[in-house]
């Protein structure tokens, strides 16, 4: 399976994320520039984190503008998987490709932890691997983290069981203790916690290694039938 | 140099935290390096704070970073090959920062508040953009040398880059990249903006350097170029507004050889210490903010970025592994300046010890160290005394425990209104670990494990945390520190954790015996058995 | 050419964690009487076009604010080149 | 009871990364002719005291403007409460 890391100026876990692919899931991962228009030879898109143009004005604002998120527009509606990471889901939420905002955290302090999230909906083509409420542990770390939507809207995402993680311990005030949600045909999904990060034992945490599994495993499944 | 930086260190020194000023510069300084170092992408892994009443006015903020770099591609800062083209790289020139080498070698009083210099404003952003432009250009042969522009901005770089070299260098200050208009040449060689880069470039392959750094967003520009006249000359609107010999500017710079007097002993003997509630006492020491966890401050650090942070700050040393290998690095930074205040010589002795201890701790054998000799003002012969002790002190340590000083920083001056802060030598160490199954940390594994205290205990309380917790001041003699007795047990305990026999290990430091075993057993089960 | 002033806010309803935390430290430091904090963001530049209201709320919804959270209003002022 | 609304901006001449990095995200999305962009805050709060500007200006410079790198200036208004 080919996985497209996209690069944008100012992103800084778009190695731990190849990595992750490369080492971890043992699959094939390439760096793929802001400047990109055409995603069509990968199989999952993957937007890390950091700090694109360095989070001025509002985090992923300015790289919500880049060349290559009208691909990944055009990509994620022929229904692949894209997946957006901490400043990856700040992206999406600001290109509108995941519905909300993302404020400061409540303290207003950045944070870097390791703190236990639900899985609130195993249902999807990246959470199928996990038991559905199972509690994980994944490191989170942003200053941007608190989950903003109207009330409709989050209506709406509980509706659709859009919300895929949620926080055991709200560690920002996200509303609905909201850590990861996807859109409504399930396969654009942002999350706030460091999946990449939690791929090797030998770092303290492997929790995250099975949603890279689950991708694998549901484009797999896809391939079988269609191929 | 060309090494990627893989982690950062900072050691803090603040006044005591029940003022409220001390709280706003401590939330702000923690901030302002969670900012910087978050953006960049590089953790921030590590690093200590201590709180005394002299650093009120003067709190001190020391940062290391350790960089990852092949042998055969380390980069010096030379401008070699007369002809070659000298390029700048990153944030235009502004009038920021200028004299701030010398306002940073300044005594502070109450009226230099008001003349500080343009500040800095930092820009992560493109000091991320900078260095990932700039460790691809160190891998193009086209480059010949390269040097960030630090204290005094254009004029140390280029003359030091010159001066090295053996050759001269003209730049043409019109071609300098500006952020504001009618900049004199004077202030265009002494601003400090950051986020800024001098190189050197083989003659007709500039494009190839342009080209580079263009992916990045930045634009590399031509402002010079190597001389064989050791001169440092700069033109400025068609005249030449400096012409002076390099080596002025470098290497013939004057030595300084200051009076040096030792300061005069108190005759009184230092007062004992009566402790009637062992509990309180305890209790009170795990709530003074030097000994507290220091959770609040490394949890605004991303410690995790780079997927390598084996060990997470909150232990002895920082691990990371080397990816690719079964290797790891261990890293610390230490220094506790009350042993100096009380004994310069021995302080810096038991401060390289102990940075020393905290890496065998971890599992590594000690390598290197790195330094920032924080000082009063020399022009003091008590001070310049001082500091003359204290790096006897960390040089004979240094020395027996096999850990040569492979760069450092000064930071003189640091003085509000008469007052000198402590000496304080902060050493940053880095240690090989060299199997990751060796790997230590503090904190006790299991309820019925053995604890063994090594070394001799005495009576020695004078500079400890519990003298400053009951009298309110430091007093008498630093703790006798053996080198050579030290060399011998870091060797045994690192063979022990080599060999398999130690599930964790922790030196004892501030605080004493007490608070060492606290601090290894969070686990309140394993915290009972004790 | 206009000097365009653009003021962004949090719209009403929005939780301002920042506008709570700064009146709470202005308490904390005995500035008293002070309450509903917002903090909002202010920009200022200079715009040579020709059809200048348009192109400023354009820039607005499409990059200065964020409409899920956020108002804009703008003022504009005539630069007078001498 | 009165309104208070603050800007606290940038001292002319130093760098604002920020508006940099906006101007330039505008001109790449193909909004020309902004220049001299400069981003600050803009805050608004009621105040209940009886030296309204003398407060003003303290928690200015204490709190809400940092003095070492920026500007501040306020305008008051009446709250008329009903
Ligand atoms: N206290 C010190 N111990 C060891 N090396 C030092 C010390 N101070 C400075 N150096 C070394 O001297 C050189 C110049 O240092 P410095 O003037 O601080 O340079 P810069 O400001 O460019 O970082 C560097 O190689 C630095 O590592």
């Amino acid at each position: 399976m080919r996985f497209a890391v996209v690069v944008f100026p100012g992103s800084n876990c778009d190695t731990d994320m190849f990595y992750a692919i490369k080492e971890a899931l043992g699959e094939d991962a390439h760096y793929v520039s802001y400047r990109e228009s055409n995603l069509s030879n990968y199989d999952a898109i993957l937007l890390p984190g950091g700090f694109s143009y360095g989070d001025y004005l509002r985090s992923g604002s300015i790289a919500s503008f880049a060349p290559v998120m009208e691909a990944v527009r055009e990509y994620a509606e022929l229904g692949k998987p894209v997946l957006g990471v901490c400043n990856g889901f700040q992206i999406l939420l600001e290109t509108g490709l995941l519905p909300g905002a993302m404020k400061r955290n409540d303290h207003l302090k950045f944070i870097c932890e390791t703190t236990p999230i639900i899985v609130t909906n195993n249902q999807t083509m990246f959470s199928s691997e996990y038991r559905q409420d199972e509690r994980i542990s994944l490191p989170i770390a942003h200053a941007e983290g608190n989950y903003e939507c109207d009330d409709q809207t989050f209506d709406e995402l509980k509706r659709h069981n859009q919300i895929v993680f949620q926080y055991a311990d709200n560690p920002n005030g996200s509303k609905g203790d909201i850590a990861g949600i996807c859109n409504k045909q399930g396969n654009v999904l942002g999350m706030m916690p460091h999946p990449e990060r939690a791929t090797v034992d030998l770092l303290g945490c492997d929790d995250g290694l099975r949603l890279f599994e689950s991708i694998l495993v549901n484009w797999r499944e896809h391939h079988a039938v269609t191929s | 140099m060309g090494a990627r930086p893989i982690a950062l260190l900072n050691s803090l020194r603040f006044g005591e935290l029940d003022h409220p000023r001390t709280k706003y510069l401590l939330e702000e300084v923690v901030a302002g390096i969670a900012g910087y170092g978050n953006c960049v992408g590089v953790p921030t892994v590590g690093g200590e704070i201590q709180f005394d009443d002299c650093y009120k006015g003067n709190p001190l903020v020391n940062a290391m970073c350790v960089g990852l770099i092949k042998h055969e591609d380390i980069q010096v800062g030379k401008a070699k090959g007369i002809g070659n083209t000298v390029m700048y790289i990153g944030s235009a020139t502004g009038r920021d920062g200028i004299h701030g080498a010398t306002f940073a070698s300044e005594e502070l009083t109450d009226e230099s508040a008001e003349d500080r210099p343009a500040v800095q404003v930092g820009d992560p952003f493109m000091e991320k953009l900078l260095i990932e432009a700039c460790l691809e250009v160190v891998k193009c042969d086209a480059l010949v040398g390269i040097q960030d522009m630090g204290a005094a901005g254009l004029t140390s770089s280029a003359s030091e880059m010159a001066s090295k070299a053996g050759t001269g260098i003209e730049l043409n200050l019109d071609l300098v990249p500006q952020r504001e208009q009618g900049m004199t040449p004077y202030e265009m060689m002494l601003s400090e903006s950051q986020e800024r880069m001098l190189i050197v470039v083989e003659k007709g392959r500039e494009q190839e350097i342009k080209d580079i750094v263009a992916n990045y967003d930045l634009e590399a520009v031509e402002v010079g170029e190597v001389i064989e006249e050791q001169q440092f000359r700069l033109r400025f609107k068609d005249e030449i507004v400096t012409d002076v010999p390099v080596d002025a500017l470098a290497e013939d710079a004057p030595v300084y050889h200051l009076p040096s007097a030792q300061p005069k002993q108190s005759d009184q003997k230092p007062a004992s210490l009566t402790i009637d509630d062992p509990n309180q006492i305890l209790e009170n020491l795990l709530k003074q903010p030097t000994i507290a966890s220091k959770e609040w401050v490394y949890s605004q650090y991303d410690y995790q970025v780079q997927t390598n942070t084996v060990v997470q700050p909150g232990s002895d040393a920082a691990v990371l592994r080397i990816r690719g290998t079964n290797k790891a690095i261990a890293m610390t930074t230490d220094c506790n300046s009350r042993y100096l205040h009380l004994n310069p010589k021995g302080g810096g002795q038991i401060a390289v010890a102990e940075a020393a201890r905290n890496i065998v701790c971890s599992g590594a054998e000690p390598v290197a160290i790195t330094d920032c000799l924080n000082f009063g003002n020399p022009d003091k012969p008590e001070v310049y005394w001082m500091m003359q002790q204290a790096t006897e002190g960390m040089a004979e340590a240094c020395e027996t425990l096999s850990t040569p000083v492979i760069s450092g920083n000064v930071s003189l001056y640091n003085e509000t209104n008469g007052t000198s802060v402590y000496p304080t030598p902060v050493i940053g160490m880095v240690g090989l670990i060299h199997d990751l199954n060796h790997v230590t940390t503090q904190e006790a594994k299991q309820v019925g494990d053995y604890v063994y205290l090594i070394g001799e205990s005495t009576n020695e309380v004078s500079g400890s945390e519990l003298q400053k917790m009951l009298l309110g001041y430091y007093d008498g003699e630093a703790p006798q520190l053996d080198l050579e007795v030290e060399k011998a047990r870091q060797k045994e305990i690192l063979k022990a954790i080599q060999s398999g026999l130690v599930q964790s290990a922790h030196d004892v430091a501030e605080g004493g015996l007490t608070v060492a075993l606290a601090e290894k057993s969070h686990d309140d089960a394993i915290w009972s058995s004790y | 050419m206009v000097k365009v002033k653009v003021h962004v806010t949090l719209k009403e309803g929005v939780l301002d964690p920042q506008g709570k935390a700064v009146e709470k430290a202005l308490q904390a430091k005995d500035f008293h009487g002070v309450s509903d904090m917002r903090i909002g963001k202010y920009m200022e530049f200079t715009l040579e076009s020709s059809q200048v209201e348009r192109q400023v709320e354009e820039m607005c919804e499409q990059l200065l604010a964020n409409p899920v959270i956020e108002d804009y209003r703008y003022e504009l002022e005539e630069v007078v080149t001498s």
